[in-house]
């Protein structure tokens, strides 16, 4: 195990916001594509069922 | 062993196929992802140069990676539809450019905020970079023009062929920019290739990379099902379909 | 060839869209030591990457008109079902293109190296990497003036199409001018600009034929 | 023998049409007739290979002319709904160049000729864009005085015509039939063509 406590793990040797705010920013992308993309095909279905109950 | 590609390249088909697929990628990505996160984070030595910051390498270099493997595995599917007029073949060139598109953005963000503890700068024009940034407007220029083309068939065989343009121009781009970058300014600290790299930290790399491509092949089936869904919706299979969610929604409002 | 002595035909009856391309090389390269201030030392050593980049944007604005006309009246129908091989009549096309803006922006490229006080040698090769250059951005530009054919917004869209791929070519071109200007040989940069330019000529049209083809459909 | 098989075009998400087929041989006229928007326009770019089919093909001697394009192209005259003239240079430079893209080279007597044939000799040394459309039209189909080629691919030749030119244009494809050649026409008028042999294929929207 490389960090002594947890506060150490959280610090990053003083580059806490670099190291963390990479890798939040890769989750916040990730979590945002899989939202859009679940919104798109709600819509697409929707305007589906539009188009097929004319 | 014969099989019978055709079948699977009809929407109809593999609208559903898709479909049973994607939870399969989307754990795996799930998997890979934390088992890379323990090594990058918690197996990975501290760097004797770069201190901490360096545990940034592991999400910008894979994002990197994959930003440059998505547009040559785009550029390969969009020829296969160009020269087989295959649809489904020109739907996933279409579905994976946003995917690369964030990737290689995440790739210029993450660069930079490790530029900023190293160099002191948030933007340096180092080669790795330079490039990164213009392959995000190779990918910006094809999904723009796929998307002011009306004709879904004009728009998959021009992109296409700006894909196959973009493949021929990369690495003649990534030569002249290194080559541009070596004349202005000496050696810089080149990021990810350290002389001696641990084996943890090329593992961590891998396992990231590993995971972000099951990321890639989920999303972009994902993507690919959306666009199915909306470039068929006269079709039957998609009507029928449209409706039958509509119960099952119902039902799940219902509770 | 019958192409080429058409569109030089049609230009020459239309010799305001020429000028206009000139001038707006003028006018782009003389906004810059208006905002930068006019120190002999600072303009000359952003001279060849301004020129360049001027010679480069004039040269991407002149593209729309590349097809757009002959799209527009039908005679680029007639050009596709042509007996001939459309790669050909697409060369053709683009020489044209070229000698009516491109050619001038190259002559006129060493007046304007004179008003950013770039030494006599450094405008000699600035000529030759235009000369080897712009023919490269021709060929490049028509690939994507093919492609936006008819479509909306069409002028915006081939500037981001075009221009990323343009990169090697302002590199190896600004660079081989600012080699000779710290005194040093541009003979390898103008060797990779002819390399690029003619890569670009075995290639680009045989690609913008393939994006005619798809774009007229 | 121009054979079509099977032709089905989308346009957009729209179906135009589907499973169309038909064969011509020597002599042969054909009318296609249709109301607007049933795809006529579409059929003939399709039979030009200016379009590509989403299925089936069209065969030109035998050959289909996807993979042998030259020889259908080099017995093809087409003339489309744009006349394909370029305002700025003259009807007979118009003409001499539209000549010259498919090999045939023509003096300034054929083409002045050609001109009179339809009646716009008078304006062979103006530049088109000041021609009346009828005019431009009749300057576009002077080219089949100057064709040379056996299939003549005509979308709605006689619109914007008066009676003598359409008159003209009748004889001309007249002669152009006695000799063996085909064409394919679509029109809205009633005109009486003699042909070895004439068919018709009606487009349902």
């Amino acid at each position: 195990m490389q960090w002594a406590s947890w506060s150490a793990f959280f610090n990053m040797g003083g580059y806490a916001f670099y190291v963390w705010f990479s890798f939040g920013l890769s989750l916040v992308c990730v979590i945002l594509e899989v939202l859009a993309l679940r919104k798109r095909r709600a819509q697409a279905l929707r305007f589906a069922r539009l188009l097929a109950q004319e | 062993m014969k099989i019978n590609w055709f079948k699977y390249s009809s929407p109809q088909v593999f609208y559903p196929l898709a479909g049973k697929l994607i939870p399969w990628f989307a754990w795996l990505a799930a998997i890979l992802a934390l088992v890379g996160l323990y090594v990058s984070f918690m197996l990975a030595p501290t760097d004797f140069q770069q201190g901490e910051a360096y545990r940034i390498i592991f999400v910008h270099v894979p994002a990197a990676w994959m930003s440059m493997v998505i547009y040559i595995v785009m550029a390969a599917w969009a020829a296969l539809g160009l020269a087989l007029n295959a649809r489904l073949s020109a739907m996933m060139a279409q579905a994976l450019a946003p995917t690369g598109a964030i990737f290689t953005l995440l790739a210029l963000v993450t660069g930079s905020l490790w530029g900023k503890p190293m160099w002191g700068a948030w933007w340096v024009w180092d080669a790795r970079l330079t490039s990164e940034l213009i392959l995000l407007f190779l990918y910006l220029g094809f999904i723009a023009l796929q998307s002011s083309i009306d004709d879904p068939r004009r728009a998959d065989r021009a992109g296409a062929l700006l894909a196959l343009v973009g493949v021929v121009n990369v690495p003649i781009i990534y030569f002249s920019v290194k080559w541009w970058n070596t004349l202005h300014q000496g050696s810089s600290i080149n990021m990810g290739a350290a002389p001696k790299m641990a084996a943890t930290m090329l593992l961590g790399m891998l396992l990231m990379a590993l995971a972000f491509w099951m990321y890639t092949v989920a999303v972009a089936l994902m993507r690919v099902r959306c666009i199915m869904l909306e470039r068929e919706r006269n079709t039957d299979w998609v009507k029928e379909l449209s409706l039958k969610t509509l119960s099952s929604q119902s039902i799940a409002g219902a509770k | 060839m019958i192409v080429l002595k058409r569109d030089l035909l049609l230009a020459f009856r239309r010799r305001s869209d020429v000028a206009t391309t000139l001038f707006f090389f003028l006018i782009v390269s003389s906004l810059f030591p208006l905002g930068i201030g006019p120190e002999a030392a600072v303009l000359s050593s952003i001279a060849p990457g301004v020129l360049w980049v001027a010679a480069l944007l004039a040269g991407m604005i002149s593209l729309s008109r590349l097809f757009a006309a002959d799209f527009a009246d039908g005679s680029l129908e007639q050009m596709l079902i042509a007996p001939q091989p459309l790669a050909l009549l697409v060369l053709a096309k683009i020489s044209a293109h070229w000698i009516v803006c491109g050619l001038p922006v190259v002559l006129l490229a060493p007046l304007i190296g004179l008003q950013y006080a770039l030494p006599n040698d450094a405008l000699v090769v600035l000529v030759f990497s235009l000369l080897l250059g712009t023919p490269a951005l021709s060929l490049i530009g028509a690939i994507g003036a093919a492609l936006t054919l008819g479509v909306r917004g069409s002028g915006l869209l081939v500037a981001l199409l075009v221009l990323p791929l343009y990169i090697p070519v302002l590199i190896f071109g600004a660079g081989a001018v600012a080699a000779s200007q710290h005194g040093m040989s541009a003979q390898a940069h103008l060797s990779l600009l002819a390399a690029c330019a003619l890569l670009s000529l075995v290639l680009a049209p045989l690609a913008t034929a393939a994006a005619l083809r798809i774009s007229v459909e | 023998m121009l054979i079509a098989r099977n032709l089905t075009c989308l346009r957009g998400d729209r179906l135009l049409f589907k499973k169309v087929g038909f064969e011509l041989s020597a002599g042969g006229l054909m009318y296609v007739l249709g109301e607007n928007g049933s795809g006529k326009s579409s059929l003939l770019r399709l039979l030009c290979g200016l379009l590509a089919p989403e299925d089936g093909e069209v065969f030109w001697d035998g050959k289909s002319i996807k993979n042998d394009p030259e020889n259908h192209q080099s017995n093809l005259t087409y003339i489309g709904h744009l006349n394909g003239l370029k305002d700025d240079l003259t009807a007979l430079e118009n003409l001499q160049f539209s000549a010259r893209l498919v090999a045939n080279v023509v003096d300034n007597g054929l083409a002045l000729n050609a001109l009179t044939a339809t009646g716009v000799a008078r304006c062979a040394n103006l530049p088109v864009g000041v021609l009346s459309q009828g005019q431009k039209r009749r300057v576009a189909l002077a080219r089949l005085w100057l064709s040379t080629s056996q299939l003549w691919i005509l979308d709605e030749p006689f619109a914007a015509l008066d009676t003598a030119s359409v008159v003209v244009l009748t004889t001309q494809l007249n002669q152009h039939m006695a000799k063996g050649g085909m064409a394919i026409i679509t029109t809205h008028q009633d005109v009486d063509i003699q042909a070895q042999s004439t068919q018709t294929l009606r487009l349902i929207a």
